[in-house]
């Protein structure tokens, strides 16, 4: 006879304020089986643990069913709940009854009644659990770092330092990411740089560290401890191990109209090039799209050539290929980064119009020392020194229609205050303006750091949004803007206009999250497994977050979050082995025809044959070809069970008899 | 025909090439023919049988006689040697263990149509080039012979044998048929139509099994409508929904695995035309995933043990035919 | 009684949804408070593979108007290709249900992935209403199961 | 006798189906024949008998016993048993109504099957002589004359009028409901075309077959015979056999789920399924051969020596056309009286 457990937990207001929770506790304490029903505000706490187990020792409960949060989140709590208090752990069934009933509805009696059925189904289903046991997995001693920024930098080193390999892939030519095309870094103001490429450096040198740059991750198969990674070496026709990074190719290229992409396009450079003075791997990469000889489409016909007659370690390969490499990791951290929005829906502000108007990012470009005017602010239309600048914040950011960003970009206010600040040192005469909705400045030393530009550096910083800004033909700019204290409206006649744009998570993003099976948010930012108490942890196991890629960040933060995810996957990688999920398939040889469909869909190779005799009535024998599951290898899709035409493959955990049960208590 | 059959049959036996064969014996009226195993000259002289209503598909009855010590000899029509291909691709008899002679067939009649055409008293049949004269105690009727044939052969889908060890007479071609021409018209109609028309049809279900259990496809060792446990155990149709439900998953179970040999028709003693679920997913998957005949080889991935990575989504069925 | 006859159709929906994106990506759409309809209820099957046709059939015998399959996006499943196995098999399911007369809008797949919440909530109002407007199971529905 | 011209023969139809439902063989559009609901503009089908036979009326393939109603941990039995309504049968030929014998010993000796003894109250059963027997009839052998067939009401046709005749009190009533339509009417061509139908019997194929080798003393003799493994070698275990005989009569009792209550219905068995017998500790029949040996056994030895000697078949003759691979009672009744 079965003793059924149910507890429905409140979840502070999360679930009580939509479901009425001692209805549900009263209702299904009416279900066949059960034989305790209780509710109480918090049952993943320690105390409604505590009631769990109490009630299993007590009642010894044959099942437990606990109405909650989603079992994605709490399953795991519960069942070691149970397994504390000798009841089998996967004799906890979870019915989901927060995220798929409260927080979704509004209305209190159908929202009840929705808990009520979800709690029946769970019971159903706990009825027909069988006690489970879980086997081991090993643990691949390896990590692997998606995004070679900061972030990527920085869990690499940590993961490293604790003694295990670490691949690092970065798409692009160089590691350093975003960090290195800043100028200063607030609010110390020192230079990004000189804090950011002896990182890099220490990343390349690390015996533990592989950095596959221009590289990119193009498959994950496999499950925390197990992961299978492909990474595919994007070709940069040049032989990795031969350049010694000297530029002499870089020169003689006759092709020197190209972008160039560090500096945001604010110049140009070769189809040949490296990213910047302190790239690593300081190698250089062939733009096949600039390239004289790789645009023509074949290699072997006698044009330019010029970088290949330079090199003198004869690194240039214009034959190269796109090499992929397989690898196994125990463990994933994505640390993909973000970029700033494209602002083509953004005319009012004359982005595409005019070149005196630019974003944040690329006025750290423009005062760099190593920028395209060597740190000498110059408009980039006339080459001529700016006199007027008007900053406009939020661009893109809390923006309440689609061309924009919901959310606040978080470092804007912050940067613009290190601009308007730097500006003012170094060109007095020079006067800025800064147009914010707010100025929000929570951070240690941030506050004080706005204020000196206020104060001691005497920035206008203006309260109100720039309606228009157009490009004059005298070449200065017009910045029609509304002043929200004074309430005035306002023309400045600018030089320069500075965009604080709004940052995204990376493009590469979205694909990697369907790869990896991790969640996003709806603005593609990687959701953690949980808000406040697991931020460096996707929801998917194995899989860790780090910088930007799970919201917008500054330096230390993302340095903060980088390191919390090291340790997380350190945490991982010293394990031997995991405890694997007892949730396999299993064939019943009885019913078994051998046919082998179920071997046809097994991902894993998990299903073999063998010829096996039965006993038949009457003292007779019969062999009979029939299938076996091997457990470890088993990941309990429930391919094969379908396959499966008599219903011998079934799968622990979610046998046909328990789905169906849940189906006729649904539908009840 | 049947004398090279006989003569060819007794040579094994008598070489020792084979120790039992399997074949068609003959009954009461001229009809009635059971499939049957022989093991000696003698029986084959006197009840062997291999004429116009030797329909029955032999080739499930090997899952079991192959597992039987010695060789059996299996005279097996064009359709049979695509169940027992499929068989064998199962792993549900032993290819070694049977000897396939391949004959031919020009197609076989259906006692059923000649009785619906109201005669009875049926003793003797003689067919004439393509007219049937059927004796009866009333006295003699004719026919046409195309009027007489059974449905499955009048939809022959190969007169190429896809197995065999030796063939008697000559080998055809894989012929190109007009077998989807009703599961084509069914799907011009509208929704109601079709439910209608298969509500008339599945109503008449008496469950006795005859479609599965002589289905070559259907070799479960235990089928899930036998299985109290598998939950959806099902005796007798006591609702409208039990007719559809055996219908449809035993129509999934066997799809890409039927071969189309017409046997679940054939017996349904209510006539309910069974064979054309088989061919709607036959259809289906020809057009969808490529063209398929279950049985034709032993080594090729069966449509739904398989996949693409463009396979169409399933919502295609929305998009397509008449609402 | 009297209220009941004059309340608006609520169909039964049964939702089967993968673990790994579909079920995720239903709990988003709660973490996102996106509302659908409470006639939606949720199973969780560790891959869309892992739902046989019987489990479908079954929901609409026991009262279910509508069966939407929910797994991960083809090319993402976590156990690789469960979904390209489901897409097969539910493609025939699909074309037999509306060769037997089965009204199509009655059962549905659809990828949703672990960060589709609001992909999710929108499929489930859309499906819910396309099935709203079919109104009751009829054609497949065990009458012994009807509630009285 | 009291007759009715063919022609006015819709209008009787029309009368009855006023009163009391009338089912009446009727043709399907693949050619056979089923007893339908009589509706208006129906006709008589003019084949020799329907696909299945009238025992579907009085025991159906599956019925409700009793529902159970479950309330949380609550169990209530309801008692779903309510008289029948009245309902006549008509066309029944002479092999399926002395079927009725056969199944009135089962369910009608005690225990009395309550649902079918409720229906064979409500129901009456017009029979119709047969004029054109097919070769599969072997009614004979059982000692059934298709030109007097039993039932409520027995019916004879001389090609140009319906003739009646009430063989009990429920048959009266039936006369007497519809003799504003019936007229008297002379016999001298029925009786003609009853020996023409007799001649033709004569010359069936399976006139000679008898019953002579079998019944209730020759029980081990046909259990240890050494040909029941070459005759069920072909069965295919499938229930066509049992389901269309009119006097098969086993039947299993389940429990469906309905998800708020249980419904406790039977549903005809065939002692050729595999899970026939099926208990706890097994099967006592574990082979085809065993449940094919059950079935005929039963119809020719067993049930006879239980019951006075009549045999568990009629000679309808449907198990002969209508078995997947042609096996059927006929070849065993042969090779088993061959010693």
């Amino acid at each position: 006879m079965q003793k059924i457990g149910v507890f429905v937990c409140h979840c502070g207001t999360n679930i009580a304020a939509t479901v009425d929770v001692k209805a549900v506790a009263e209702a299904l304490s009416h279900e066949s089986g059960v034989v305790i029903s209780q509710d109480y505000q918090y049952m993943c706490s320690e105390a409604g643990q505590n009631l769990i187990k109490d009630a299993i020792r007590e009642n010894g409960l044959t099942g437990v069913v606990v109405c909650s949060c989603s079992p994605r989140m709490h399953e795991n709590t519960f069942r070691k709940a149970a397994a504390a208090a000798g009841l089998n752990p996967y004799l906890v069934e979870i019915a989901n009854i927060r995220e798929q009933c409260s927080w979704i509805h509004k209305d209190i009696a159908t929202a009840t009644e929705k808990a009520i059925i979800l709690g029946r189904a769970a019971i159903a289903k706990v009825q027909l659990n069988t006690p489970l046991t879980a086997g081991e997995s090993p643990v691949a001693k390896r990590a692997l770092v998606i995004g070679g920024g900061i972030a990527g930098i920085q869990t690499a080193l940590d993961i490293a330092e604790a003694g295990f390999e670490v691949d690092i892939v970065e798409k692009e030519a160089t590691i350093g990411g975003k960090m290195a095309q800043i100028d200063k870094t607030f609010p110390t103001l020192d230079c990004a740089a000189c804090i950011l490429t002896p990182k890099m450096v220490e990343a390349s040198q690390n015996e533990k560290i592989t950095i596959h740059s221009y590289s990119e991750v193009s498959a994950v198969k496999g499950f925390i401890g197990n992961f299978t990674a492909t990474i595919k070496k994007k070709r940069r026709f040049v032989d990795e191990t031969k350049c010694t990074g000297c530029g002499a190719c870089t020169e003689v290229c006759p092709m020197q109209k190209v972008p160039n992409a560090f500096n945001l396009g604010l110049n140009n450079r070769g189809a040949v090039y490296i990213p910047f003075a302190q790239a690593v791997p300081k190698v250089a990469t062939i733009d096949p799209n600039y390239c004289l000889k790789l645009r023509k489409g074949d290699v072997n016909e006698k044009v330019c050539g010029k970088c290949a007659e330079a090199c003198t370690a004869g690194a240039i390969n214009y034959h190269q290929q796109d090499e992929y490499i397989e690898q196994k990791y125990g463990a994933i951290v994505v640390a993909t980064g973000y970029n700033p929005i494209k602002l083509d829906k953004f005319d009012e502000f004359a982005y595409n119009q005019c070149a005196d108007v630019v974003t944040s990012l690329e006025l750290e470009r423009l005062m760099n020392a190593a920028g395209p005017n060597g740190g000498t602010l110059l408009r980039p239309s006339d080459k001529t020194h700016p006199h007027k600048i008007v900053f406009v914040q939020c661009v893109g950011s809390r923006c309440d229609d689609s061309k924009g960003k919901p959310y606040c970009s978080k470092i804007c206010c912050m940067y613009t205050a290190k601009h308007a600040m730097l500006i003012r040192e170094k060109y007095p005469d020079t006067e800025v303006y800064v147009f914010y909705i707010d100025v929000r400045t929570p951070g240690k030393n941030f506050d004080e750091f706005y204020r000196r530009a206020v104060e001691q550096y005497n920035v206008h910083y203006i309260k109100g949004m720039v309606g228009k800004v157009t490009p004059k033909s005298d070449g200065k700019i017009d910045v029609q803007a509304s002043d929200l204290l004074s309430n005035e409206q306002l023309h400045i006649d600018a030089d320069m206009v500075v965009l604080a744009t709004a940052i995204e998570p990376d493009k590469t993003a979205r694909p990697l999250a369907t790869m990896l099976t991790t969640q996003m948010d709806t603005n593609d930012f990687f959701t953690e497994a949980h808000a406040k108490l697991r931020p460096v942890e996707s929801a998917t196991a194995g899989i860790f977050l780090s910088g930007a890629c799970q919201g917008p960040k500054d330096i230390p933060e993302t340095v903060a979050q980088a390191s919390a995810a090291a340790s997380k996957a350190i945490g991982l990688l010293v394990k031997d082995s995991i405890t694997c999920n007892p949730c396999v398939a299993h064939s019943n040889e009885l019913m078994c025809n051998g046919c082998s469909a179920c071997e046809k869909v097994c991902p894993y190779g998990a299903i073999t044959y063998q010829d096996k005799e039965f006993r038949t009535p009457y003292r007779t024998t019969v062999m009979r070809r029939v299938a076996s599951v091997n457990p470890a290898v088993c990941q309990g899709c429930g391919a094969c069970t379908v396959a499966c035409p008599s219903g011998a493959m079934d799968l622990n955990g979610f046998s046909n008899s328990q789905i169906m049960a849940e189906v006729d208590a649904i539908c009840k | 025909m049947q004398e090279a059959i006989i003569s060819r049959a007794k040579q094994l036996l008598a070489d020792g090439t084979v120790n039992r064969v399997i074949g068609w014996k003959r009954g009461e009226f001229a009809y009635d023919i059971t499939p049957a195993i022989f093991e000696s000259p003698e029986e084959i002289d006197a009840d062997f049988v291999y004429d116009d209503f030797t329909s029955a598909n032999v080739s499930k009855y090997l899952v079991k006689e192959s597992r039987k010590e010695g060789k059996i000899l299996a005279f097996l029509k064009t359709c049979d040697t695509y169940s027992l291909n499929q068989l064998t691709k199962e792993h549900r008899v032993d290819r070694d263990n049977i000897y396939v002679v391949g004959i031919p067939s020009d197609g076989k009649l259906d006692v059923e149509k000649i009785k619906a055409k109201g005669i009875t008293g049926i003793t003797g049949v003689e067919r004439n080039g393509d007219i049937l004269t059927v004796k009866t105690i009333y006295g003699d009727e004719t026919m046409s012979v195309a009027d007489a044939m059974s449905n499955k052969c009048l939809s022959c889908k190969s007169k190429k044998h896809v197995t065999y060890d030796e063939l008697i007479g000559e080998d055809g071609e894989v012929t190109d048929t007009n077998r989807f021409d009703m599961v084509e018209k069914l799907e011009n109609m509208t929704s109601q139509e079709r439910y209608d028309f298969w509500r008339n049809e599945l109503s008449k279900c008496i469950r006795c099994n005859a479609c599965r259990n002589v289905c070559p496809a259907c070799t479960c060792e235990n089928c899930v409508f036998n299985n109290p446990d598998s939950g959806v155990e099902n005796k007798a149709a006591a609702d409208s929904f039990e007719e559809n439900m055996f219908h449809i998953i035993r129509a999934f179970h066997v799809a890409g695995r039927c071969t189309d040999c017409g046997e679940c028709s054939r017996v349904c003693p209510q006539n309910i035309p069974l064979h054309l679920l088989n061919r709607k997913f036959i259809k289906d998957i020809n057009s969808l995933y490529g063209e398929y005949q279950a049985g034709a080889d032993t080594t090729s991935k069966a449509p739904l043990n398989n996949y693409t990575f463009d396979d169409c989504e399933a919502s295609i069925v929305h998009e397509r035919g008449v609402e | 009684m009297q209220v009941n006859d004059n309340k608006e159709f609520q169909p039964l929906i049964v939702a089967f949804c993968c673990n790994w994106c579909s079920y995720a990506g239903a709990d988003l759409s709660g973490t996102n408070r996106l509302n659908y309809p409470t006639n939606v209820k949720i199973i969780r099957v560790p891959c869309s593979c892992r739902v046989n046709p019987i489990f479908i059939l079954r929901a609409f015998q026991r009262g279910a108007d509508g069966v939407i399959l929910c797994g991960c996006h083809p090319g993402d499943c976590h156990y690789t290709s469960g979904n390209y196995f489901t897409r097969r098999r539910m493609t025939l399911l699909f074309s037999m249900l509306d060769f037997l007369g089965i009204e199509r809008d009655r059962t549905r797949v659809e990828w949703v992935s672990a960060a589709e919440g609001a992909k999710f909530a929108a499929t489930m109002n859309e499906f819910t209403e396309a099935v709203k407007k079919l109104g009751p199971n009829r054609r497949l529905e065990d009458l012994r199961c009807r509630k009285q | 006798m009291l007759k009715i011209s063919i022609e006015k023969l819709n209008g009787l139809f029309k009368a009855v189906a006023e009163k009391q439902t009338l089912y009446i063989p009727a043709d399907r559009a693949d050619g056979a024949s089923e007893y339908k609901k009589y509706e208006d503009g129906m006709t008589l089908s003019k084949n020799l008998n329907t696909l299945r036979s009238a025992k579907d009326f009085f025991f159906p393939q599956t019925e409700n016993l009793a529902d159970f109603k479950v309330e949380g941990k609550k169990i209530e039995v309801i008692d779903i048993r309510e008289e029948a309504e009245d309902f006549v049968v008509f066309g029944v030929r002479a092999c399926d109504a002395r079927s009725f014998t056969i199944l009135d010993k089962v369910f009608l000796s005690e225990p009395v099957d309550s649902y079918y003894k409720n229906r064979r109250e409500h129901g009456t059963i017009v029979t119709m002589a047969c004029a054109k027997p097919a070769e599969t009839c072997f009614c004979g052998t059982f000692g059934i004359d298709p030109t007097e067939p039993e039932g409520d009401v027995s019916c004879w046709s001389d090609g140009d009028s319906i003739f009646f005749r009430p063989n009990n009190e429920k048959g009266q009533k039936f006369v007497d409901s519809v003799s504003e339509l019936l007229e008297d009417g002379d016999t001298a061509k029925l009786d003609e075309t009853k020996a023409q139908t007799k001649e033709i019997m004569a010359k069936l194929p399976l006139a000679n077959l008898s019953t002579e080798a079998f019944g209730g003393d020759t029980l081990m003799e046909h259990f240890k015979s050494e040909k029941w493994a070459e005759l069920s070698e072909s069965c295919l275990g499938c229930g066509t056999c049992t389901f269309v005989c009119p006097t098969c009569q086993c039947y299993d009792i389940k429990d469906f789920n309905t998800g708020h209550g249980i419904k406790r219905f039977r549903c005809w068995d065939s002692c050729m399924y595999s899970d026939f017998t099926k208990m706890a500790h097994g099967n006592i029949r574990n082979s085809q051969l065993e449940r094919f040996r059950q079935r005929f056994m039963h119809k020719l030895v067993y049930f006879p020596s239980n019951n006075n000697g009549e045999f568990g078949c009629v000679g309808c003759g449907r198990c002969l056309s209508k078995c997947p691979i042609s096996m059927n009672i006929v070849k065993v009744m042969k090779a088993l009286e061959v010693k």
